[in-house]
């Protein structure tokens, strides 16, 4: 008999699709909120459990799903990581929901909410099997879950402008999802595998032989590509400030926090655990994802310079945290994973918390979307004003918070790839210039006094519940980034 | 019978490359049920039975019949629908 | 100390933005801003010019890399195995372990069928899913959002009584969905199963929606009861492979029975779920069809 | 050569087609980019589904116990490509719906003029 901790990954996929299934069946809204609001902490604490329990045991474990081995049947993977940051999405998931319940009632027909949390409840399950599966198919049918659901929630609002990104990003994610298929039907011809640990046993021999060794870089290269579209990261972005600004705030906040960090962790283990480290480096794919990363990092922040409008400003910051992910992918070595890592957990943190800020204070001046009307709000509501600063200044790199903590690894990291140290601080110097540019204007247009005096609105209690939370976990990832860094480092060796 | 698939082969990608350029919308929605009908006898060719019932149910049948249904309902199909006016 | 009226003490004073170049707009003496936003530099409104370069330029870069992905392609596939070559990597031991082993261990004839619903039934699990949710957003989409005006289902031809069509669909309909009924029931024996039979009795819905417009399927089968048959199939296909996940997981040796092979009541779990399966489809192509000719007039 | 690419002609075939449909998505209007979709993931398993065919072998339904997998054909690829499709139809069905609502708002089919008159705000009804 299996342990019981080993039962919890298939449990809380499970839980996820039932509850979103079960959802159009609920027909008002406020019981339908409380089940995914259940739900999503329940699957919250299988996730701390089964972190905790890898932890203790200190090795990764398979979970057969169906009476038929590994090569023939499908298989999950849960290790230390993979805990890790199921347990960081589905919290993330948790404490966006429980500040958003106002404006669901308010932005989405009253007909159709209970639709809207059954595409939040397919979110958060194609998170988790993204996280847990061991099987590339199984990874490409998550992939087109998440795409429709993250389409069908940015679209919740019905407005024109919303429905006209949405198709965009529709496009972009079939795209995404068809070039990744290709890569998997190139390495399945080549190899007659789909598991990941046969795979990587019939490419390392495949390498070894030298054979159909360029086939293999392409079904890579793919893979790769088709994963950074999904992604939104540098040259396939354009559709990322349109979906995310439209969307409600907390869906924006989802969508941008978790949504695009589910691919990176199935890029990660594709790297990590389908070709090695080393084969990247051999085939200098390393550098491609470095270079692609640095210039989402300056573009994309030169970019969200000249934005005046609130939301779409984030967005564009959100293109440049992912050009941080994939530089640190790019180092190629483990540190530099495990640098990305921890990014990927920090900017879910603050990038919600920035998301959820901007939305109160825009409701609370009269949902003025561009800065400069929202000129003062902080002051009607000093929480959320205090949010965004410290968001802003964590993603500039003020020491003590969960962005300095990424910025600090991703340099330590790249002191051991001789090439690339000079070209990673560069980068990281200039792209945190850039985002003081627009970042510290940003904050200080929020307290300076108002233009005219809109009535003071209380920004609702579980609002403030959640802000206050994020901004806890911000300075505690600040603060104890160096034991984080270590859990993260030893869970990427049991990957 | 390789001669007979490379000949069906040379027709999808006919069907695929006329796609840009046909005018008229459902033109371009009869030419895709073609290309999926096409397809169907490639699978029936490869010995995968399974593919050709769904391809044909669903690609010449479900797809068009929407695509179809879709410009009726954008009124495409009274003849004013150049795809530059629109 | 700074004199009194310096940039950063009126700042300080609440009475100038530090961004606004324009000097002339700040020193209005009543100190209140200008109505609409003073932009930070003058946006290039984008001309038509501009506009069509910017386009020009993104086809230019799409084309390229169109080629080149192109090129990468046909290089990769140069070096690929041959096509129909029986000792190609694919044709390992797994798949030859689906085919030889298949009977015995999940009763199919089908090894297709006993590949999709027994062996990797997780993935068939998450494309029910796929369908669900996509059925579900064109139900977000397209759904009346008044029910009071149910707007009058126009078939898609114009006259209602087109006397041909309706008499050819009134005798070819029992024949279609004898024949999509037979796939689904047979998927384990013969080639189909749930997701063919289903999209044969989906398009056989559609002809006879389309035929018989208001007085026809509409009716029996609106958008919210397919929705519930589809939630229904969904949660009987979830209980049944959650039980087998388990138990396989946990070694617990469960025989549910396979029966003879070749018969009909064969091959344990695969004909309840090709049938959930065949079920999610139908409804769910019914649905599409439905919405978008009748939904949100 | 040409014997190879003879031998190879699926493989080929299915890349053309990734091609062209990667070029109609160029295409600004929105039924075209639909199609340019389908038909993409249509030559991804024609790619995917020419990988399992092995030549002089059957369909595998096989006749009974202890059937000899010498004689039929790897049943994986299909297995796959039979979930394939039916994801290409379910996006192509919330591509039609999308296409349907902009239409009522924006009273055009070309994309980019839609996302014009939609960051101008000007919607129809």
């Amino acid at each position: 008999m299996l342990p019981f901790y080993q039962n919890l990954p298939f449990f809380s996929i499970m839980l996820a699709m039932l509850v979103s299934i079960v959802c159009p069946l609920v027909k008002r809204t406020r019981p339908c909120y409380n089940l995914t609001v259940l739900a999503t902490a329940m699957l919250f604490i299988f996730s701390v459990i089964v972190a905790i329990c890898t932890g203790l045991q200190g090795e990764s474990f398979t979970y057969q799903l169906g009476h038929f081995p590994a090569p023939w049947g499908n298989e999950l993977r849960a290790g230390v990581l993979e805990g890790i940051m199921a347990a960081c999405f589905t919290g993330v998931m948790l404490l966006s929901l429980t500040g958003g319940h106002q404006d669901f009632e308010s932005d989405i027909e009253n007909g159709k909410q209970n639709l809207y949390f059954l595409m939040i409840n397919l979110l958060s399950a194609s998170l988790l099997a993204q996280v847990y599966t061991n099987d590339m198919f199984t990874g490409y049918v998550f992939l087109e879950i998440s795409g429709i659901a993250a389409c069908a929630v940015v679209m919740a609002t019905q407005t024109g402008l919303a429905i006209a990104c949405t198709i965009r990003y529709m496009i972009f994610n079939s795209l995404g999802s068809g070039l990744f298929l290709l890569g998997v039907a190139i390495l399945y011809r080549c190899t007659g595998q789909l598991l990941m640990e046969p795979l990587h046993n019939a490419v390392m021999l495949l390498s070894a032989q030298g054979s159909m060794v360029w086939p293999m870089i392409v079904s890579l290269g793919l893979m790769t590509v088709g994963l950074a579209a999904k992604s939104g990261q540098f040259p396939f972005h354009s559709w990322l400030p349109g979906a995310h600004s439209n969307a409600t705030t907390t869906s924006s906040a989802i969508l941008s926090g978790l949504v695009l960090k589910g691919y990176i962790i199935f890029e990660i283990k594709i790297i990590v655990r389908v070709f090695s480290l080393e084969l990247l480096r051999q085939w200098h794919l390393t550098d491609i994802l470095f270079l692609f990363g640095v210039g989402g990092m300056i573009i994309a922040s030169l970019r969200a310079r000249k934005e005046e409008q609130a939301k779409r400003m984030i967005a564009f910051s959100t293109v440049a945290q992912i050009g941080y992910i994939y530089a640190a992918l790019g180092l190629g070595t483990k540190l530099g994973i495990a640098a990305a890592c921890f990014q990927v957990i920090a900017h879910a943190f603050t990038k919600t918390m920035l998301f959820a800020s901007v939305g109160t204070l825009i409701d609370v001046s009269g949902h003025e979307k561009r800065l400069h009307y929202l000129r003062g709000s902080a002051r009607r509501a000093p929480l959320a004003g205090a949010a965004f600063t410290l968001g802003g200044l964590s993603l500039c790199g003020l020491p003590l918070l969960a962005g300095f903590g990424a910025k600090y690894l991703i340099a330590n990291a790249s002191f051991y790839n001789r090439y690339l140290t000079v070209a990673m601080l560069l980068a990281l110097a200039f792209s945190s210039l850039l985002n003081a540019l627009y970042y510290l204007p940003a904050i200080i247009n929020f307290w300076m006094p108002p233009l005219e005096d809109y009535p003071v609105v209380r920004s609702d209690r579980s609002r403030r519940f959640s802000l206050i939370a994020f901004m806890i976990v911000n300075v505690a990832l600040g603060v104890w980034f160096v034991p984080i860094m270590n859990l993260l480092l030893h869970g990427i060796e049991l990957l | 019978m390789i001669l007979l698939q490379c000949l069906l082969l040379l027709g999808l990608i006919v069907c695929a490359a006329s796609l840009p350029f046909i005018k008229r919308l459902l033109t371009t929605a009869i030419v895709f049920m073609a290309y999926s009908s096409i397809m169907a006898i490639l699978w029936v060719m490869l010995e995968s039975p399974d593919l050709a019932i769904t391809e044909a149910a669903v690609g010449a049948g479900v797809t068009t019949v929407l695509f179809i249904t879709t410009l009726s309902r954008i009124r495409e199909l009274k003849g004013v629908d150049d795809d530059d006016r629109t | 100390m700074t004199e009194p009226n310096g940039r950063f003490s009126q700042w300080l004073r609440g009475e100038t933005d530090l961004f606004d170049e324009a000097r002339s707009l700040i020193l209005n003496q009543d100190g209140v801003p200008p109505a609409d936003p003073p932009k930070k530099k003058p946006k290039r409104r984008k001309t038509g010019a501009m506009l069509h370069r910017r386009y020009t330029m993104f086809h230019i870069l799409f084309v390229t890399s169109c080629i080149l992905l192109l090129a990468l392609l046909l290089s990769a596939v140069m070096d690929l195995p041959t096509f129909g070559d029986p000792y190609a990597p694919s044709s390992n031991e797994v798949s030859d372990r689906y085919v030889a082993d298949g009977l015995e261990e999940t009763g199919a004839l089908n090894a297709v069928a006993g590949m999709i619903l027994d062996y990797r039934a997780f993935d068939t699990f998450g494309e029910s899913t796929v369908l669900f949710a996509a059925a579900i957003s064109v139900l977000f989409l397209l759904q009346h959002r008044t029910d009071s005006h149910r707007h009058a289902f126009a078939p898609v031809t114009t006259n209602e009584n087109d006397l041909i069509l309706q008499t050819a669909v009134r005798i070819s309909f029992p024949f279609i969905l004898m024949f999509g009924s037979y796939v689904v029931l047979n998927g384990h024996l013969s080639p189909g199963g749930g997701f063919s039979g289903g999209a044969v009795l989906g398009a056989g819905l559609i002809l006879y929606g389309a035929a018989f417009g208001r007085e026809g399927l509409s009716e029996k089968l609106p958008p919210e009861r397919t929705s519930r048959i589809t939630v229904i199939c969904l949660l009987i296909y979830a209980a049944l492979k959650c039980f087998s996940f388990f138990t396989g997981a946990n070694h617990m040796a469960i025989e549910i029975p396979k029966g003879i092979p070749g018969a009909i009541l064969s091959s344990g779990f695969i004909l309840p779920l090709n049938i959930c399966v065949g079920i999610i489809v139908a409804c769910t192509i019914f649905n599409f069809f439905l919405l978008i000719t009748e939904g949100d007039d | 050569m040409l014997e190879h690419i003879i031998n190879m002609r699926f493989e080929i075939a299915a890349v053309f087609l990734f091609a062209i449909g990667f070029m109609t998505l160029l295409h600004p209007n929105l039924i075209k980019k639909i199609i340019g979709i389908n038909i993409m993931d249509t030559s991804i398993f024609l790619f995917l589904a020419a990988a399992g065919y092995v030549d002089g072998r059957t369909a595998p339904i096989v006749t009974g116990l202890g059937a000899d997998p010498s004689q039929y054909i790897n049943p994986v690829p299909s297995g796959l490509v039979l979930t394939g499709i039916v994801v290409s139809v379910s996006t192509t069905a919330f591509f039609l719906a999308l296409t349907i609502r902009l239409y009522r708002k924006y009273n055009s089919l070309n994309l980019d003029k839609i996302l014009l008159l939609a960051r101008k705000g000007k919607e129809k009804v």
